[in-house]
């Protein structure tokens, strides 16, 4: 599997997820830079966790305007599998590649902790080396995930199965309708979810329940 | 050209920052506070003279950038 | 245009000078000095840059071992961690800003102290803080609270820096005068330290970063408004603050910092283009001439002295290579920050500033430094309070506890910690809640273990003792997560020297930093001094903040509080 | 009643969202932009009817919790 890191100027989980896909993969991903208008010939581009461009006016907006977004697009069309994590997945709304924004979490403070999250959904590249209803803790940390969208998107993204991972019950940590953390665009070649996999992959640091997400990646895609 | 461009969440849409502002004005004692929303005001230095052109620009400038119309709406004001 | 402003008795007070200062000044100069002048003096003779009250007292501090590369005197300390890596570590106090507008201030504290840790070529590795606000149910302090935590958690968290670790207490000599104090751990390459010494003539002077307002021109509020003609708004004294930039910044410099341009770098902090530029000559035993014109400006009209004052954020200041400019230049371009060649080194040991052709200053460096004054300020050394606590041994021991545990003290601090992205750059193997954190060296088994101590009302009771107490419990939260205790930061904040009771703790208190810091073999490396923080005459508990690392040769033996398994004995250690 | 309450940071305060937006006004295409500055727009409803009151009262939530006098200012516009 050959994977991308898109770097924003203020991307700042660029390199835990390279050193998440690498110690998994055994190969370096590419590194690409926001304004570069290209993106290598990869199977999976991962938009990392950060602040893209310090996230004023809102997460993510600016860089859904940036130039590799646009190429980042292009490829998702073409059915080149895109993570976004965290601000990764804020980019993704922005730029309507999947539906829905994240708005200021519903307490207004940050939140960054272990986060309990159930398995939605199994049949995407993503989660298949998960189990149906399968537990697991992802550490969040955000401001701004409050995943909004109004009842015909989310009745449809439940519907459709695209609704992967969802916060424990009873232990949503922002306010997200329906529990929702993560989700996969129509096509489900495109997931973007607040919980940070890619910082659950070292039993060092509290975990290695991001581990099965890469794995899966690699089964899926060689 | 100034403009002000106001960002404000969509009717129905839930405004937590709004909600805990009216709880604060509650606590500090202020009575009869209704609802309160808030929202983003942006102040826009343009040297575009034209105002119709001035106008389409903004709005351009909205939909591309300020505002996110999935829960948001814009209101422009020009000034000479 | 500005009309310039003339130094009258009333400017000189303004500036906080007395009039033996003053005298002073003209006696340096062989005249009496311009108003750029006066005010550069003013701030760097001030307290906080020039330790006037405590210099004599902060000698007695051991500050070296075979570990330790570089002690205090540059922007942060370094020891040696082994294997060529070194860390870099400080802690400062934002403490008046923070009061004012508590979220800008803080995020700002936290800016400065990343800034003195990346200057010396360290990326920042992990923030910690220690905070001290007053009673829980005065009316001012929830607010304060808020708008603190979420100060320093935005700025790390947009930095991408994880905040690992602190205190948080409470207590009511803080109700009028909180502190946050900040700590900023970094890591560089041992061949790849950059220091601030301007050495050799002729290098070009160049200033990177955000452009230069009128941000945080104080201490001279009264002289500066003079000056302003629209003073229908007052001047704000509180700088603002774009962790977005200074992570640019941070990039900018480690790109630059990887080819050998650099002859000396230095952050533009408290006092600015004013003790950047001087201190930097004055280290490198050189001088310099700045064209103040070159300056990147964000406002029109600014004033020589106010660019010489101005306390705007994430700038820096640099002595490079000659004929390298450009490929600096390329560098910062790319990261969309300002650059701009404003000046050159000399061989004359003066610092001479021009603003629109006109020589605005003219001084010699050291009258800046070692001619600043320096006093024995008198002090009475209390009478420790008594030992003896009375309490009622009839009350039953359950109940005792469940009251200890939920005092705003003693209660879990996991409210303030999970506004904090404590897990970013995916080293922290010790997360906020045990005694010390632990990072791991990216890439490496070793951990550096880090932690933030001090007991205020010990300390009252008995600044001598109080001050051993905090390190020795800076050294014992880090060895019981297995690390090795190697130096410490400190940041003294005191109230006002001038009153001998309270310039008596000062004394007492750096007395036995000094004593434990010597007998545990845990130098004092960098710090910080916040003194006159009283408010209407009453001062605040005496509060000698330490900052303590450690290592940990393999993260994998660290050790936690948290009970691994049933049946495992309890063990009591000590006296 | 209801309120609109402009909460903008003064002159010469760093507004690095509104440095942001112009910037990215700029990236995308934008020609002739100036300054940009952000700025909070908060609207209230009040149950009072008398304008001098509501204003009054307007003022002192603006000076005790929604604008901060340090680095902002304030600018308060009625409606009935
Ligand atoms: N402001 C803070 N920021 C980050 N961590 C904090 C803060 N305040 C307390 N903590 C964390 O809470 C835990 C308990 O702190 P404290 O009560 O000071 O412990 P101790 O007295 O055992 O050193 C520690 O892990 C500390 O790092």
């Amino acid at each position: 599997m050959k994977s991308a890191v898109v770097v924003f100027p203020a991307s700042n989980c660029d390199r835990d997820a390279a050193v998440a896909l690498e110690q998994i993969t055994g190969t370096k991903p590419v590194m690409v830079w926001h304004a570069d208008s290209e993106v290598p010939d990869v199977d999976l581009i991962v938009l990392p966790g950060g602040f893209s461009y310090g996230d004023y006016l809102r997460c993510g907006a600016m860089a859904g305007q940036s130039n590799i977004m646009r190429a980042v697009k292009e490829k998702s069309e073409q059915g080149v599998k895109v993570l976004g994590i965290c601000n990764g997945f804020q980019v993704l709304t922005e730029t309507h590649m999947l539906p829905g924004v994240l708005m200021k979490n519903a307490h207004l403070k940050f939140v960054c902790r272990p986060q309990a999250l159930e398995v939605i959904e199994t049949q995407s590249v993503f989660t298949r080396k998960y189990q149906a209803g399968q537990r697991v803790v992802f550490p969040v940390a955000h401001g701004e995930g409050n995943y909004v969208a109004d009842d015909e998107t989310l009745d449809r993204l439940e519907g459709e199965g695209r609704v992967v991972f969802k916060y424990a019950p009873g232990e949503n940590p922002n306010g997200s309708a329906r529990d929702i953390a993560g989700i996969l665009n129509e096509k489900r070649n495109v997931l973007g979810l607040m919980p940070h996999p890619e910082r659950v992959c070292d039993p060092l640091l509290g975990g290695t329940d991001g581990k099965a997400m890469f794995e899966g990646l690699i089964e899926a895609l060689g | 050209m100034k403009a002000r461009v106001f960002v404000t969440l969509k009717n129905g849409v839930l405004d937590p920052q709004g909600k805990a502002i009216g709880h604060a004005l509650g606590n500090l004692g202020f009575e009869g506070v209704g609802s309160v929303r808030q929202g983003k005001l942006i102040e826009i230095e343009l040297s575009e003279t034209d105002e119709a052109k001035a106008k389409a620009a903004l709005k351009e400038m909205c939909e591309k950038l300020l505002a996110n119309t999935v829960i948001e709406k814009y209101d422009i004001e020009l000034k000479a | 245009m500005n009309a310039p402003v003339a130094v009258t008795p009333e400017v000189v007070k303004d500036h906080g000078l007395n009039d033996a200062e003053y005298a002073r000044i003209v006696e340096l100069l062989g005249r009496a000095p311009t108003i750029v002048e006066l005010g550069i003096f003013s701030v760097m003779w001030s307290e906080h840059c020039s330790y006037k009250s405590t210099r004599i007292h902060l000698k007695k501090l051991p500050t070296s071992a075979p570990w330790v590369i570089q002690g205090p005197g540059e922007n942060a300390g370094i020891i040696d961690v082994g294997d060529g890596d070194v860390c870099v570590f400080k802690m400062e106090s934002h403490n008046h800003p923070s009061f004012i507008e508590p979220f800008q201030g803080a995020a700002t504290g936290v800016g400065g102290i990343m800034r003195d840790v990346f200057t010396m070529g360290a990326r920042p590795v992990a923030s910690l803080d220690s905070l001290r606000f007053g009673e829980p149910n005065h009316p001012k302090t929830r607010h304060l609270v808020a708008g603190v935590v979420s100060g320093i958690g935005s700025y790390g968290n947009c930095m991408g820096i994880p905040t690992v670790a602190g205190e948080t207490n409470f207590h009511k000599s803080y109700n009028g005068n909180i502190l946050v104090n900040a700590m900023c751990v970094g890591l560089a390459k041992a061949d790849k330290i950059f220091y601030s010494a301007a050495k050799g003539a002729g290098n070009p002077v160049v200033y990177v970063g955000s452009k230069t307002g009128r941000d945080g021109i104080h201490g001279a509020t009264m002289a500066s408004a003079e000056f302003n003609e629209d003073s229908e708004e007052k001047r704000p004294t509180v700088q603002v603050g774009d962790p977005f930039t200074e992570k640019l910044l941070l990039e900018a410099c480690l790109e630059l910092m990887a080819t050998d341009a650099i002859i000396a770098i230095q952050d533009m902090g408290a006092a600015g283009l004013t003790s950047s530029s001087s201190e930097m000559a004055d280290k490198g035993g050189s001088g310099i001439e700045i064209d103040l014109d070159k300056v990147p400006q964000r406002e029109t009209n600014l004033t020589a002295y106010e660019m010489m004052l101005s306390e705007s954020q994430e700038r820096m200041l640099a002595v490079l290579k000659p004929g390298r400019e450009a490929e600096a230049e390329r560098i910062f371009k790319k990261w969309e920050l300002d650059f701009s060649v404003i000046g050159y080194t000399t061989d004359t040991h003066r610092m001479v500033v021009r603003h629109k052709g006109e020589i605005v200053a003219d001084m010699p460096v050291t009258a800046l430094s070692d001619a600043a004054p320096i006093y024995e300020r008198p002090f009475v050394k209390r009478k420790p309070t008594s030992g003896k606590v009375s309490f009622e041994a009839s009350r039953p021991a359950m109940e005792s506890l469940l009251r200890l545990l939920s005092t705003p003290d003693l209660c879990s601090k996991r409210w303030v910690w999970e506004q904090y992205d404590y897990t970013v750059m995916a080293d922290s193997v010790q997360q906020p809640g045990g005694d010390a954190a632990v990072v791991r060296v990216h890439g490496t088994d070793k951990g550096l273990a880090c932690c933030t101590d001090v007991t205020p009302r010990y300390c009252k009771a008995n600044p001598f003792e109080g001050a051993k107490q905090a390190v020795a419990e800076a050294w014992r939260n880090i060895t019981a997560v297995g690390g090795l205790p190697l130096a410490t930061t400190d940041c003294l904040n005191f109230s006002n020297p001038e009153k001998p009771e309270a310039m008596g703790e000062i004394v007492a208190g750096i007395e036995g930093l000094g004593e434990a810091c010597r007998v545990l073999e845990f130098p004092i490396v960098s710090g910080n001094c916040s003194l006159y923080n009283e408010t209407q005459g009453e001062g605040i508990l005496p509060t000698p903040t330490i900052g303590g690392v450690g290592l940990l040769k393999d993260v994998h033996k660290m050790a936690t509080v948290a009970f691994k398994r049933e049946g495992d004995a309890i063990l009591l250690i000590g006296d």
